[in-house]
């Protein structure tokens, strides 16, 4: 459904992030994007839902479809109405509103309803609860039901978390991340799921694409790439239990960084 | 090189001292000889018997005002008058054949800006002879300049502190100061409180002076004014002042004025300022409590453009130092109509500023003519036509549309009638006629 | 003191504070979409009262006509305003975004004198000036109950600046354009992303407040008459913003209402020196709100999670 | 001073690193200009000598602004009622107390430095635009305390007329003698807020006005630096109001008014805040586009059938309003920095780079 062909991103008219990405994210899969710090995913999730424009930057060549339609450099008022949301990371909510109103402002641009909300609460049976309470006072966990929630009120038929396990507790990470898989197989919701734990992501996602330096460096169904060997080493952190790390192992790092890059 | 930085600036600041001590002189206040009658000027200069003739000659009258500001309400009829009075003198031969014109300067009602325009006049003419001003605060301003320079400044802003401030003295008033309008206003209530006294109000006349926190607002209260109310036996109860905006709410000031006694009011406003003082009244149920009296310009058509009914007018006392549209009887005031209608100007125009300013330039034009028949057109500056205010005095204005009178120092006249408005619009009847007022010039 | 003042005094105060109220409103309006404090505020609301009185005596419409008239001239005015001459300045710091407003004030003023004229005119009355409401207070001075008188238009333009103000804040509060302005202000990135279109809210909030500057603009010119010191009530306004807090709409009424009751203690007392204080009371306020409690009474104190 | 200079040119002594002026000819051409100025009234017309002396009166106002505003980043409405103070407090000595105007003037400026500290003091705790609000309130309190206060002195709202400086036996009561108290006055000023923005109080307000938090994180008292602007700032004002009262001759509580103090920050804008030219460009040119709407406003103005003719005062907001905002949008930086560039085009011509 979501077509990235080999685009490219320039901040300021002088930085360049991406380089050259392509990806696809088809409907009623989770599709996860695996990186370190910098390596341009959230870049990827801004030039997606159109908010690279707040930040001065801009597609500069190659496209991007959604649904057969080039969406790259649209407002991203207009990209949300295609049914792009990406949720931001750091949980970011309108604090000094409640729970419900934030859910209400969620749906607002296809003109929000309230048996919506009835559907968010079925998968967050704890925001009901909250529903009055003034969102900025919420847990960590809750604030991130909630912005998961906010999006799919707007009925999105592309969803992008943007780290959503930061800063979370691993239990409520697991469940979190179980709901996020229900309602994407529920809705027939495609997912791009940006994450720092990729043993995480790759537990639930069908496809998993891996990013250095602002290019696509390695990209395979999850399950296969969660038994490559160097994702193993560098994004999930196994090594052979118990050894000591060599001069050997630095070596390997190092051939494998050159090989990455 | 900061060093010499340093020795530059005191060498300039030497420089300036000195320079400042050999500066021109504003350009010489001794008019240069008027090209065109300088070389008809000796067989006319031993005495001038027979009128001259000057034509393609120009005499310019500049004009102060305030078209954006406070004042604004009658600013706008005051040019017109003074143009429209202008370019009839002109049709019928001008002085002596000397064509008459008006520059005009909007101050905004600024000092500042008045003093700028100023430069900028006697900048553009060395032989500046009559100056007219407007507001209270800029006639005070420019009262030592006028002095200086010798320009006669013709004012209708009548505080006394620019007629007879320190060095002032070519300052000339269109109407008695603010201080003998209130006197001559409280004189004659006191005379007859008996019939003018509110049904219940006592044998004493309680004042209130409720006014705009201005210049001109403050204008009647000086030392002078306070010692004559006092001889008269009169208390002033209250001193309130409210905003300078047609929205002020001047309920506070009433009732204040009212708790304290006070049976009449004195507000030295115009326009919107009495209005919102009756309107008040009327609201509050309080009209019948009160005298309300102010200066000449509060009894005037820019009241009734702010009054809820024109009926809360009624009842208005204000002294009266000139003849008013409806003394149809006056040929001055027939000349003014005659103006008023041959240039069509509109009906909110038919106002104060509109007749006073052909009064205005009437008064200029005798002073020129006089000054002219004394000294010679090639000698005519500002002290001559200062010379000839105080020589003519005391003299009729338009056939007795003004009556004025500068003897013994006095630079403001000293003749005003009191009248009330009694009806509709225009009903400015008079309950005295044309009589001395008190003469509170300020003691040096 | 003046006992005797001091009850009718601290009503016509009150009174005094609701269009107040309604002048702050068109403020917060827009600092609370914005976070822009809107110097040229004065000038809407002279505009509006201008263009009734042009619809009204100029033009001859019936006022009722009028007014709705002015108020779709001076949403588009403000809906104008914010796109020519905010939208270029997103992003720019505080200094500039004041200096904005600052200039735009005066090219108002400019614009209002130019097309308007600097003369003062009549305004069509709205309630009637005679008949004041009288009220006896339960108070005694000199054996005599006290009792306040109050004018009718007073008594009128507060109800309905008072109506105004809590209309307004119903809208933001139960509404769903309410509800997509009050997010567009937490956030403007995060309310992009869910599909807000910001630019569009924030013209709405500056037509808003063209409309409420209007409304107040009626209001305060129908008592007397109208001229450009009209604007100059603003002044009084910001005081009364700050007190409420920037972003409260229920601020703008308690504010108004404090600074209208200072006003009127300060005009019934003995001192003629402090009762001359009242044209400054509201900066004295500031001053003091400044001092104490700089993000008023019911600003938002931020809700930061560590 | 970061301006690109030609290659090969290097700083050699700390002298020529420090010095404001490195050529020679730069030299001559800044005392050519003062000269210009100071022989003004000896070639130059009553109505620009005015003129000029009404600007440099100005500059120095806004010279003020500019240490606060431009290089602390406080935004103050407050200028024009610093200068009222200024103006009252000099009026005063010289017309009761038979000062010298030598010694009033710097009495009036230190009177007012002192008030312009009392309304810095919510510095302490509020900042950007609650403190111009601070400021504001000024603007409102001093002239109510001018018209309030002592009404047997100050007069009250009429005011109080003010004396002609009477000095080694001058009489400054012309525009043509006044102008050489002003740009006396101007250049010690230029002179003074130059070595301040050099010195390290002018590096510590730019620290604040650039990132206050960052600043006090390095240990520097914010509020005492603060508090230093403001005072400097109001001693300014304290200056060009003395001059331009006694310029005027007269004084109440409306002649600097809240319009000054806007007039002021949007020069200070169009000029270039945070630069020692920008009040120089900016006075200048404002007051070049009121002398444009003055001498050509009433051919404008018939064009409106509402506007009475000759109300010149409706053009001047709104030629300043539009320029203004005209800046904001296409200059922030303000003429100063237009200036800068140009210098470096030609320093470094033919290359553009």
């Amino acid at each position: 459904m979501l077509l990235l062909n080999n685009i490219e991103v320039i901040y300021s008219d002088v930085i360049q992030v991406l380089r050259g990405v392509s990806m696809q994210a088809p409907e009623g899969k989770i599709v996860a994007l695996l990186g370190a710090n910098g390596a341009g995913k959230t870049t990827t999730l801004r030039a997606i839902s159109g908010l690279l424009r707040a930040q001065e930057g801009k597609v500069t060549r190659g496209n991007i479809e959604f649904g057969g339609q080039r969406i790259d450099n649209l407002d991203p008022e207009n990209i949300v109405r295609l049914g792009i949301i990406q949720v931001l990371e750091g949980r970011r909510l309108f604090r000094h509103l409640t729970v419900e109103e934030n859910l209400l402002l969620g749906g607002i641009a296809r003109g929000g309803i309230a048996r919506d909300l009835e559907q968010v609460y079925e998968y967050f049976p704890r925001l009901k609860d909250l529903r009055r309470r003034v969102s900025g006072y919420l847990s960590g966990g809750e604030q991130q039901m909630l912005v998961i929630g906010r999006g799919l009120m707007a009925h999105p038929k592309l969803m992008m978390l943007d780290e959503p396990s930061l800063g979370l507790a691993p239990l409520l990470v697991q469940e979190i991340f179980e709901e996020i898989k229900k309602m994407s197989e529920r809705e027939g919701m495609a997912i791009i799921l940006v994450e720092q734990n990729a043993r995480l992501a790759l537990k639930i996602a069908d496809y998993a694409y891996v990013m250095e330096n602002g290019r696509v460096v390695l990209d395979g169904p999850a399950a296969q790439l969660a038994e490559n060997e160097d994702i193993k080493e560098f994004y999930l952190g196994l090594t052979q239990v118990g050894e000591r790390k060599s001069y050997r192992d630095v070596k390997h790092y190092k051939r494998r960084k050159r090989w990455l890059g | 090189m900061r060093k010499s930085l340093f020795t530059l600036m005191a060498a300039l600041l030497a420089v300036a001292l000195v320079l400042s001590a050999c500066a021109p002189q504003p350009t010489p206040t001794e008019p240069p000889p008027p090209t065109a009658a300088a070389t008809e000027a000796p067989t006319e200069e031993p005495t001038p018997s027979g009128p001259p003739d000057l034509t393609g000659e120009t005499i310019t009258i500049y004009h102060f005002g305030d078209l954006s500001g406070p004042l604004a309400a009658i600013t706008t009829p005051l040019i017109h008058g003074a143009e429209d009075a202008v370019k009839a003198i002109n049709e019928s031969g001008g002085i002596y054949g000397a064509t008459l014109e008006v520059k005009f300067a909007d101050t905004g009602g600024k000092a500042e800006e008045a003093v700028a325009a100023y430069d900028r006049f006697t900048s553009e003419d060395p032989n500046a002879l009559v100056m007219i001003t407007y507001g209270s605060g800029e006639a005070e301003a420019l009262a030592q300049r006028f002095a200086e320079d010798k320009i006669v400044n013709i004012t209708a802003g009548l505080s006394s502190k620019a007629f007879y401030g320190a060095g002032s003295g070519y300052t000339f008033g269109l109407g008695p100061i603010y201080p003998d309008q209130m006197g001559a206003t409280m004189k004659f209530l006191s005379e007859n409180w008996d019939t003018y006294k509110p049904s219940d109000a006592g044998d004493e006349i309680k004042l209130a002076y409720l006014s705009w926190p201005t210049a001109f607002g403050q204008g009647g209260l000086t030392a002078e004014s306070r010692a004559y109310l006092a001889d008269l036996g009169i208390e002033i109860v209250a001193e309130e002042t409210y905003d300078v905006s047609p929205t002020a709410d001047t309920t506070t000031a009433i009732l204040t004025a009212q708790a304290a006694g006070a049976n009449v009011i004195w507000t030295n406003t115009l326009a919107f300022g009495p209005a919102a003082i009756l309107n008040d009244l009327n609201s509050l149920g309080l009209r019948d409590q009160f005298v309300v009296a102010g200066d000449n310009w509060s009894m005037d058509l820019a009241t009734y453009a702010f009054l809820a009914e024109p009926a809360y007018g009624v009842g208005l006392i204000a002294p009266f130092p000139y003849l008013w549209w409806t003394d149809t009887g006056n040929t001055g005031v027939q000349y003014a109509q005659t103006l008023f209608t041959a240039n069509e100007r509109p009906a909110s125009e038919h106002n104060v500023g509109y007749l006073l300013l052909v009064a205005g330039v009437d008064m200029t034009v005798k002073a020129l003519t006089h000054a002219i028949d004394t000294v010679g057109y090639e000698n005519l500056n500002g002290e001559a036509v200062h010379d000839a205010l105080v020589e003519m005095s005391p003299f009729d204005v338009l056939d007795g549309v003004l009556r004025m009178d500068f003897s013994g120092g006095s630079r403001s006249p000293h003749m005003s009638q009191i009248r009330m408005i009694q009806g509709g619009p225009d009903a400015f009847n008079v309950l005295q006629d044309w009589a001395e007022t008190p003469d509170l010039r300020p003691q040096e | 003191m003046n006992w005797q003042l001091l009850p009718q005094f601290v009503v016509t105060g009150l009174l005094a504070g609701g269009p107040l109220a309604l002048t702050a409103l068109g403020l917060v309006l827009i600092f609370k979409s914005t976070y822009i404090f809107n110097f040229a505020q004065g000038q809407l609301l002279l505009l509006g009262a201008l263009f009734t009185w042009w619809f009204a005596v100029e033009a001859g419409f019936p006022l009722w006509l009028s007014i709705v008239l002015a108020l779709v001239f001076s949403a588009l005015l403000g809906f104008g305003i914010e796109r020519f001459a905010l939208r270029p300045m997103t992003g720019q710091p505080l200094l500039s975004i004041v200096l904005m407003t600052l200039g735009l004030s005066q090219a108002l003023h400019g614009l209002a004198l130019l097309f308007f004229g600097g003369a003062q005119r009549n305004f069509p009355q709205i309630f009637s000036a005679a008949n004041p409401y009288k009220v006896t207070t339960p108070f005694i001075y000199n054996d005599n109950p006290i009792v306040i008188i109050l004018k009718q238009n007073l008594v009128w333009s507060f109800v309905i600046a008072i109506l105004g103000v809590l209309v307004i804040g119903a809208f933001f509060r139960y509404t769903h354009a309410g509800l997509a302005m009050r997010g567009a202000s937490e956030d403007h990135e995060l309310a992009q992303s869910i599909g807000l279109r910001i630019h569009r809210i924030f013209g709405v909030s500056w037509a808003l407040a063209g409309v409420v500057a209007t409304l107040g603009g009626v209001l305060l010119a129908t008592s007397s008459g109208l001229d450009l010191s009209l604007s100059v009530v603003v002044l009084a306004a910001f005081p009364v913003v700050l007190l409420g807090g920037l972003e409260s709409i229920p601020g703008t009424i308690v504010g108004g209402l404090l600074i209208g009751l200072s006003q009127g203690l300060v005009s019934a007392s003995s001192l003629s020196m402090i009762r001359n204080t009242s044209e400054i009371m509201p900066y004295v306020v500031l001053l003091i709100v400044l001092l104490i409690r700089p993000e008023g009474l019911f600003g938002q104190k931020r809700i930061e999670r560590i | 001073m970061g301006v690109p200079r030609p290659a090969g040119e290097f700083d050699t002594t700390y002298a020529y690193d420090m010095a404001t002026i490195r050529r020679n000819w730069q030299w001559w051409l800044l005392i050519a200009f003062i000269v210009s100025l100071y022989a003004l009234p000896f070639y130059a017309s009553q109505s620009i000598v005015s003129l000029v002396n009404r600007i440099a009166i100005t500059v120095i106002a806004i010279q003020g602004l500019n240490l606060l505003t431009g290089y602390t980043g406080q935004i103050s409405l407050g200028q024009a009622a610093f200068m009222t103070t200024g103006g009252y407090i000099s009026a005063l000595l010289v017309n009761l107390a038979g000062w010298h105007f030598l010694a009033a003037l710097p009495a009036a400026a230190l009177g007012a430095g002192i008030v312009g500290l009392l309304f810095g003091l919510p510095s302490l705790r509020v900042k950007g635009f609650y403190l111009t609000m601070s400021t504001l309130a000024a603007q409102f309190i001093i002239p109510w305390f001018t018209r309030n206060i002592f009404p047997d002195i100050l007069n009250g709202a009429q005011g109080v007329n003010v004396r002609v400086p009477f000095m080694f036996g001058i009489e400054f009561n012309s525009p043509q003698k006044y102008i050489y108290l002003s740009l006396t006055a101007l250049v010690l000023t230029t002179i003074a807020a130059h070595n301040i923005s050099r010195s390290r109080l002018g590096r510590a307000f730019i620290a604040i006005r650039d990132h206050d938090l960052a600043a006090e994180l390095l240990g520097m008292n914010l509020f005492k630096y603060k508090l230093q602007a403001f005072f400097l700032a109001a001693v300014y004002a304290g200056i060009a109001g003395a001059l331009a009262a006694h310029n005027i001759r007269h004084l109440n509580s409306e002649t600097f008014n809240l319009n000054n103090s806007v007039m002021y920050l949007g020069m200070l804008v169009i000029g270039g805040l945070g630069s020692n030219l920008g009040p120089f460009f900016g006075a200048f040119v404002v007051e070049m586009l009121i002398e444009f709407a003055t001498l050509f406003g009433p051919f404008f103005i018939t064009l409106f059938p509402a506007t009475a003719a000759g109300a010149v005062q409706a053009l001047k907001p709104l030629f300043f309003g539009v320029t203004l905002m005209l800046f904001l949008i296409f200059e922030p930086r303000g003429l100063a920095h237009r200036w800068q560039l140009l210098k470096t085009a030609w320093r470094l011509r033919p290359f553009s780079h």
